[in-house]
């Protein structure tokens, strides 16, 4: 075709088959790693840019449609760019630029043949998650949504000696087989009739299952998609498999595949089926509560870093998923600028999530090839060694705990303002859930906070807790390279961008809500500097003037200071209250850090703990925090699991006779029946 | 774009409330002090002993410990640019302020935050034993607080259909009075988050040192001089812009509308009389009560918390 | 009603009969005659029907069982017990009265099972599907009631022998070759029980089943 | 022109059954024994093109009958019986060193092989109800010699129970069929032609009911013992884990397949008397049965040829189900998935065979890290297990796919079960499996080096499947589809 009429969808396309195409070269070159990673990450971070601009190209363009000659014989493959598809390839090639820079650096270290492999299973990774947001029929969303679990999986296990590493790849990929035939059962309920053709999305926009259905499909998908991210009780899979990935495989992870799963919410939510039910988003809004702050608590009281920040992504969906449940509700109940405004908020909040959460992963990849630890509770005092990487991880620590002027204050901001236009829902309940649903919102956001404090402060501040020998290393640990300084980098100016022109981020998103509500959210005051949702008497916010302010009035401070006073700086030892012998061990652990809120949420941790006696020499304090769902939900379906196979291996006794006498006995009741 | 909207009134509106807080906001922890004083029969340092003491600090040289990393010197100005700043957006002599357009409420409880974080982790930067611990109290106090606030804010704003504080407070002052059930209990919150927020009797106390209940001492022990200074100024404009925050949600009456030059010297008189109120009522609540138990504190913030939330509600329920 | 089918008829019930003493047998010699016998009367049905619809292969089919089923088979089986001298009685699994009982019932489940079909037959087979049914039923019991590997094989045999009834009686035999098939089949299967009686025996010297129990899911 | 092509894929593998018996002692016997396999591979796929360009055909006075759902299944038994053979070359070489296998074995083994491959050719391509039987019969004694082969008690013990058990199936499929010539006797007369499948087919609409059924029930739970269907699959495990191999992956890989082609035919006539759905039923309960009870039972295996074989069992009970479901889509899900599971379970078991021979045990807690002692077969493990556990772009999930969206729009009841069973299996063959490829390993390298190309052939076509389907095997597919309804 001449370039006149090329489509987003063919570049999406081709862009996919180099990404493929370049994992496929890496297992080839594995004989040669500087190719890897000198050459073919950077590559493929260009691919993902291209991918991050392709979709936004395909924002502003009508839908377009391509059909590939393969799959199923009567279901070749659909692919579809629409604004929706197009937001998230944005997101994805935004967040994967950043951190398949950072992989140039980070895979440096590798053996040969452990990164070729490793290549390919990530580009895969790439490639299947584009993949699944463009697929068009439900044949090729599933092989692209398990392909990508599947080449996660082996990412996870990228170090398989390790017992703890499988167990967690197990979990991981039995829920995600789980939660994919949950998905494909929902599929089973939309599909629009009985023909192969019939699996197309297209097919399934135009069947009208009844509302008891629809309700199996979007129950159905819930489940599907909620497993995959991690939503409270299915969460239990990602606070293992997250931490075991290599960093930048767990900056995806948990920055771009969990959104995928969103994505998977929404288009079945407000795509695929006709109807929406009421309860469907208050149930979506009360998962989402539970989630958020079950996942914020349980970062609070973790020790490895690694962990922590993947609690928090459990958080992060919890918001997600409150977004979700309210655009439901609005849109259920007709009101339907409250409903782009609501899920305005998801859409952004997503983008932000996808760009801090990336960037804190990848630092924590840096710190762990500095210090070689993942336990906060022996380190601290990193900043002096590893000065970039602290600076451009304190952006995204402001960043995610929702303060101005960063990104994550802004999808706060949004979502707390539809929270807020709410009233005069025809049903009262829902009415009264709203403000709670907003509290327990503004709650998780402060404990969130709380949470970054202890992340940065104990890893970066003060001195470092470990053995003498340890903290001299850390003293000199090495900072990030080049690569990873690039990569991280980029993240951190996403936060800062996507923090300050949240105007034209919206506009962008108005195209996704204009088609999947039939409204958008637009905005009400003149210009890009101010963010005005739905008029400026109502509310408004300007990042960038704020950020003038809060320098402004900084610098003259600072100036005035200095001009009028003086600048004298002595350095002496540290006063602590005059507290004469003072020592790294009395500063907070990460444990003690957390102490607090595991004393106030005491009942929904599962608590053991061993304190010291008065009398021991070497006193030590040992205390774990466990899921009490892990005990309440999961171990009984093991057992009961279990208990029935007991049951049935009677059957397999080994006596003839009564091997015998089962084929007796069937014969003779189905001879009965007939 | 804002400046083409905005007229010259405005701006000068702005700009007087920009000094005059930053220049009174020592005077009212003078006074609160004094009243302590006087309640406790001591005479007292006088009500300008604050700006006395900021005098001293700035001129000292400033100590910092060896390991002392950039943030640690950073915080000090951040930190009092944010409470600069939130009392600039919150209406306290006139209700048109530019400058509150960039930043409601929601904004303004995030400008607190951006704040308490440093600060925190500026007190973690040393690595001491009271440190790490201030911090860890601050933030346990906050999270639990800083909903609390959010939930009266929006009361607040339910009521008056806006998250900007100056068409809450016009919307507020221009009805004729009447009483709404919903802000009883937004107010009660709010006094509870104001004691909290700013390290008052009984959740802390703010010329305590001694270690085991120390909060926000605890934090800013390391800081001297011009810091120290900043950082004293900066909690007194706190103080301010809560009692701002109070008198422009719950008493926000005889305030100067938009424009009414005529209004200023009232409005800034009724100020005067309301802060000094406000202070004494304050000081004297402090006289009263009796520190309480740090882990007491988060049953305190949460009755708190909870009667926010219940105001949310009773609006929801009665409309009103 | 033509003598011919009186006498398949008497011949049907007599291998009915044969069924139930063979259910009864405790002496696996007894057991073998009582197959021999069972062949014969297979074979003499075969003949008189053979005879009745003047079908040509019915007359091989009933010279094959003869040869097979009366004389090669029993010889066979004789051979094996002498050289594996398992001339001992064998203890059932289910006592003898029990097992008659069961058998009955199983009699009139199968006649009520096949009275319908005997409705629809015409002429020579009326009642004669239920009565092969009904040993194939029996057959089967036998051999989920008996414990030694012989007497489980003739059990299977008279299995076939019924099967075959009803194929040579009550459908007046089926096409040659599948009759051929089925032969072949049968005979291989017997030399392959013979090779089997030597291995077990080799290995776990003696030809009791419940040595052959130690495959099972724990 | 047919007939002869039909002659030579029939006879080379019997001829090849005489010679080996002959000569089956020679050095050579195993290059002979993959040159016939070859052969009959070739004479299959003649036939194969054949019947694509010229449709449905009948050969030696009706008496066999080649049409798409057949033809494909000739294919694929050829294919897999060809590549085994392949396999089996020096894997029995290996258990021969390893001093497992005398020569007199390997001998018999060889000539066994061919006429099993024979037999199960036979079986799908003869028009003869009647003869169907006799060759399924003469497969069952075949493989039982095959089973038998190490002549361990344990291999005994197992061939006995897979011998007295499926010969009583057989038998009762044998009264099924009689009562079938019975029905067929009053429609289509005396003599041959009313056993003949085809006829059969074209009448079927006047064949009494009441016998159908009966004729049905006995022929389902006769070669249903073979398919392994709950509770008539008692057998199969044993046999399984007891047998060499390469007869392992045969048995699973063909036997069941040709034992269900014989269900079908059956099925096909019934429905017509009946125009119920009644075998539809039948076959679906025991396909549900048969998926939850090996699901449950996959998780307490040991022994790793063992939990195969139950996973045999559980996609046997997945295809019969889908069988049972009907319609276009849900019988051609049936036989993509027929395909998918021969190609990927046979895959499998090579892959085990060697591990089991690097690591000198069945012991599933005995084998570990292979990936690191041979990562051929270490991978070829861990992607055929994730294949068969239905895992994409793999083609097994392209036919589970289908089936469970289809039960899920036509009998919503019955996903319920496909869900919690599906999740125990993965959850037991993936967790057993998992040790068994990662980690540290004990294992030991082997004699001559493992023949791997089968393995990986076969997992390419089943990855190809999954991708990208040759239009003409579409429409093989759908023709096949079309004909059994």
């Amino acid at each position: 075709m001449d370039a006149a009429n090329i489509l987003p969808i063919d570049v999406a396309g081709a862009i996919i088959a180099l990404l493929v195409g370049l994992g496929l070269l890496g297992l080839v070159l594995q004989c040669l790693p500087w190719v890897i990673y000198k050459i073919i990450f950077p590559l493929s971070a260009l691919a993902s840019l291209g991918l991050a601009l392709t979709g936004l190209w395909a924002l502003g363009a009508i839908p377009n449609i391509a059909v590939l000659p393969l799959g199923l014989p009567d279901l070749p493959l659909h692919l579809r760019l629409d604004p929706l598809s197009g937001f998230f390839l944005i997101l994805l090639g935004g967040a994967s630029f950043g951190v398949s820079l950072y992989a140039a650096g980070y895979f440096k270290t590798m053996a040969g043949k452990v990164l070729g492999l490793l290549c390919l299973e990530y580009h895969i990774f790439l490639a299947s998650m584009a993949m699944v947001l463009l697929a068009d029929d439900a044949y090729l969303f599933m092989v692209a949504w398990e392909t990508m679990a599947l080449s996660s999986y082996f990412l996870v296990t990228t170090d398989h000696n390790i017992p703890d590493i499988r167990k967690a790849g197990f979990l991981y990929l039995l829920m995600a087989h789980v939660g994919a035939i949950a998905i494909l059962l929902s599929f089973g309920v939309m599909q629009g009739g009985h023909a192969l053709s019939a699996y197309t999305f297209d097919a399934m926009r135009a069947s009208h299952p009844t509302s008891f259905w629809s309700s199996v499909a979007f129950l159905l998908a819930l489940f599907g998609f909620g497993a995959k991210a991690g939503v409270v009780p299915m969460h239990v899979w990602l606070p293992e498999a997250h931490p075991a990935a290599p960093s930048p495989v767990s900056a995806l992870m948990s920055g771009v595949m969990l959104k995928t799963a969103i994505y998977g919410i929404l288009r079945m939510t407000f795509d695929l089926l006709h109807t929406q039910i009421w309860w469907w988003g208050v149930l979506t809004l009360t998962l989402g509560l539970l989630t958020a702050v079950f996942g914020v608590m349980f970062a609070a009281v973790q020790e490895d870093m690694k962990r922590l920040l993947a609690y928090s992504s459990i958080e992060n969906i919890g918001l997600l998923l409150v977004g979700i449940g309210l655009t439901i509700i609005f849109h259920v109940y007709g009101k339907d600028a409250l409903a782009a405004l609501s899920l305005t908020a998801t859409l952004y909040h997503s983008l932000n999530h996808a760009s801090f959460k990336s960037l804190l992963f990848v630092g924590t990849g840096s710190i762990l090839h500095a210090t070689g630890k993942r336990d906060m509770g022996r380190m601290g005092g990193l900043i002096r060694s590893m000065p970039w990487v602290a600076a451009l991880m304190l952006v995204g620590v402001l960043a995610i705990s929702g303060l101005p002027p960063l990104n994550g204050f802004v999808s706060e901001w949004l979502l707390l303002q539809a929270f807020l236009l709410s009233p005069g829902l025809p049903n009262s309940y829902i009415n009264m859930l709203v403000p709670v649903a907003a509290a327990v919102i503004a709650l998780a956001a402060a404990l969130a906070a709380y949470v970054m404090v202890k992340f940065y402060g104990v890893i970066f501040l003060g001195q470092s807790r470990g053995e003498t020998v340890e903290a001299a290393h850390d003293e000199h640990a090495h900072d990030a390279g080049f690569w990873e300084r690039t990569g991280m980098g980029w993240l951190a100016l996403l936060c800062i961008l996507l923090g300050l022109a949240p105007v034209f981020v919206v506009q962008q998103i108005d195209h996704v809500t204009q088609r999947l509500l039939g409204t958008h959210l637009g905005n009400a005051a003149t210009g890009w500097m101010l963010l005005a949702p739905v008029d400026t008497e109502r509310a408004s916010y300007s990042p960038v003037y704020f950020l003038l302010a809060v320098l402004g009035v900084m610098l003259a401070t600072a100036w005035v200071v200095h001009h009028y006073y003086h600048g004298r700086l002595r350095r002496g030892p540290a006063w602590d209250c005059g507290f004469p012998a003072q020592n790294a061990r009395m500063q907070d652990t990460a444990e003690g850090f957390g102490q607090p809120i595991r004393r106030i949420f005491e009942p929904f941790f599962k608590i053991e703990s061993e304190v010291p006696t008065p009398f021991d020499t070497h006193p030590e304090y040992h205390g774990r925090s466990e899921d009490r769902l892990w005990y309440l939900l999961y171990l009984p379906i093991k057992r009961l699991t279990e208990k029935l196979a007991s049951w049935v291996s009677l059957l397999q006794h080994g006596h003839i006779h009564l091997y015998l006498a089962y084929t007796f006995v069937t014969l003779i009741v189905l001879l009965v029946f007939v | 774009m804002i400046i083409d909207k905005v007229q010259i009134p405005a701006v000068v509106f702005q700009l007087t409330q920009l000094l005059l807080v930053v220049l009174a906001a020592p005077l009212l922890t003078g006074w609160v002090n004094q009243c302590q004083a006087w309640l406790q029969n001591r005479s007292g340092a006088g009500v300008l002993q604050p700006y006395r003491v900021l005098h001293k600090l700035f001129l000292k040289d400033a100590v910092i410990a060896y390991n002392a990393s950039w943030l640690f010197r950073v915080t000090p100005y951040v930190v009092f640019g944010c409470m600069w700043l939130a009392a600039t957006i919150i209406p306290i002599i006139a209700v048109d302020l530019p400058f509150s357009r960039a930043a409601d409420v929601i904004a303004l409880v995030g400008v607190f935050a951006l704040a308490r974080m440093f600060s925190a982790l500026a007190a973690m930067d040393i690595g001491t034993a009271f440190g790490t611990m201030g911090a860890r109290r601050e933030m346990m106090v906050s999270f639990l607080a800083e909903p609390a606030l959010l939930m009266v804010l929006f009361t607040a704003s339910m009521l008056s259909h806006s998250t900007q504080l100056p068409y809450i407070v016009s919307a507020f002052s221009r009805h004729q009075f009447m009483l709404y059930p919903s802000l009883a209990f937004a107010a009660l919150a709010f006094l509870i988050v104001l004691l909290a927020e700013n390290a008052r009797i009984p959740v802390d106390n703010p010329n305590t040192h001694l270690e085991l209940t120390m909060i926000h001492e605890a934090m800013i022990l390391e800081y001297s001089a011009r810091h120290l200074a900043l950082i004293e100024w900066a909690s007194s404009l706190k103080l301010f812009a809560y009692f701002s925050i109070g008198i422009a949600l719950f008493l926000p009456y005889g305030i100067a509308e938009v424009g009414q030059w005529s209004a200023l010297p009232l409005s800034i008189l009724l100020l005067l009389f309301k802060l000094v109120l406000a202070g004494a009522g304050l000081a004297l609540f402090e006289a009263l009560s009796a520190k309480m138990r740090i882990f007491r504190a988060p049953e305190f913030l949460g009755t708190a918390f909870l009667l926010a939330v219940l105001g949310l509600l009773i609006h929801f329920l009665l409309s009103a | 009603m033509p003598l011919t089918l009186q006498i398949v008829n008497l011949l049907a019930a007599l291998l009915l009969l044969i069924v139930f003493a063979m259910l009864a047998q405790r002496r696996i010699l007894s057991l073998i005659n009582l197959f021999a016998l069972q062949g014969a009367v297979l074979a003499l049905s075969t003949f008189v029907v053979a005879y009745y619809t003047g079908q040509h292969h019915l007359y091989y089919s009933a010279g094959l069982t003869l040869l097979l089923k009366v004389m090669l088979l029993p010889w066979l089986l004789h051979r094996l017990i002498r050289q594996l001298d398992v001339k001992w009685d064998v203890e059932t699994l289910l006592n003898i009265p029990v097992s008659m009982l069961v058998g009955i019932a199983l009699v009139i489940f199968s006649f009520n099972l096949a009275a319908p079909i005997s409705q629809m037959a015409h002429g020579l087979t009326r009642g004669l599907i239920g009565i092969a049914l009904a040993s194939v039923l029996l057959s089967l019991l036998m051999m989920l009631t008996r414990r030694k590997a012989v007497s489980q094989v003739v059990a299977f045999l008279s299995l076939e022998n019924s099967l075959f009834f009803a194929a040579a009686s009550a459908t007046q035999g089926m096409p040659l070759v599948v009759e051929f098939g089925i032969a072949l089949d049968v005979l291989v299967a017997t030399f392959i029980f013979g090779i089997f009686f030597f291995q077990i025996r080799e290995t776990f010297d003696s030809l009791d089943i419940s040595h052959m129990e130690k495959l099972k899911d724990d | 022109m047919i007939d002869s092509q039909l002659l030579a894929l029939l006879l080379t593998p019997l001829l090849g059954g005489v010679l080996l018996a002959l000569l089956g002692s020679r050095a050579w016997a195993a290059e002979l024994n993959s040159l016939m396999s070859f052969f009959t591979f070739l004479a299959a796929v003649v036939l194969t093109m054949r019947v694509i360009d010229a449709g449905p055909q009948i050969a030696f006075h009706e008496q066999f009958f080649i049409d798409p759902f057949n033809v494909f299944l000739v294919a694929l038994t050829a294919f897999v019986a060809f590549t085994t053979s392949l396999f089996s070359r020096p894997y029995m070489r290996i258990e021969q060193h390893h001093g497992k296998l005398s020569t007199a074995m390997l001998h018999l083994y060889y000539s066994m092989y061919q006429l099993f491959t024979f037999t199960m050719l036979v079986a799908l391509t003869t028009n003869n109800m009647g003869i169907i039987w006799v060759a399924m019969e003469a497969a069952t004694l075949t493989t039982v010699l095959l089973v038998s082969l190490y002549r361990t008690p344990a291999s005994l013990e197992a061939a006995w129970k897979y011998f007295i058990l499926c010969g009583v199936g057989i038998a009762l499929a044998l009264f099924g069929t009689i009562l079938l010539y019975f029905a067929a006797q009053h429609v289509l007369g005396e003599g041959g032609t009313a056993l003949l499948w085809t006829h059969l087919n074209q009448v079927k609409g006047q064949l009494e009911p009441t016998v159908l059924k009966l004729a049905f029930v006995f022929l389902l739970v006769g070669y249903g013992t073979k398919i392994g269907l709950v509770p008539l699959h008692s057998w199969l495990p044993d046999a399984h884990a007891e047998g060499p191999t390469p007869v392992s992956a045969v048995l699973s890989g063909l036997l069941l397949n040709v034992a269900l082609t014989a269900v079908m035919r059956s099925k096909v006539l019934v429905d017509g008397s009946l125009g119920t759905h009644f075998a539809g039923n039948l076959m679906m309960g025991f396909g549900l049965l048969s998926v939850a009870v090996a699901s449950l039972s996959l998780s307490r295996q040991k022994d790793i040829k063992r939990m195969f074989a139950y996973s045999s069992i559980e996609h046997m009970g997945l295809i019969t189900f889908a069988f049972g479901m009907g319609g276009p889509v849900a019988t051609f899900a049936a036989m993509l998935h027929m395909t998918m599971h021969s190609l990927t379970k046979s895959a499998i078991f090579f892959a085990v065979g060697h591990a089991v021979q690097k690591s000198g045990t069945q012991v599933m807690e005995n084998i570990r890290g292979m990936i690191q002692i041979s990562p051929t077969v270490g991978w070829g493990l861990m992607l055929g297990t994730l294949a068969i556990l239905g895992m994409p772009p793999f083609g097994v999930f392209a036919s589970e796919f289908l089936i469970i969206t289809t039960a899920m729009h036509t009998y919503p009841w019955a996903t319920p079960i496909l869900l919690i069973s599906l999740g125990i299996a993965f959850a037991a063959i993936f967790g057993k499996i998992q040790p068994v490829v990662f980690g540290e390993t004990t294992a030991k390298s082997l004699p001559h080096s493992p023949a791997l190309i089968p393995v990986f052939i076969h997992l390419l076509l089943v990855l190809m499947l999954g991708l990208y389907m040759p239009p003409y095997l579409a429409n093989w597919y759908h023709q096949a589809a079309a004909l059994l309804g």
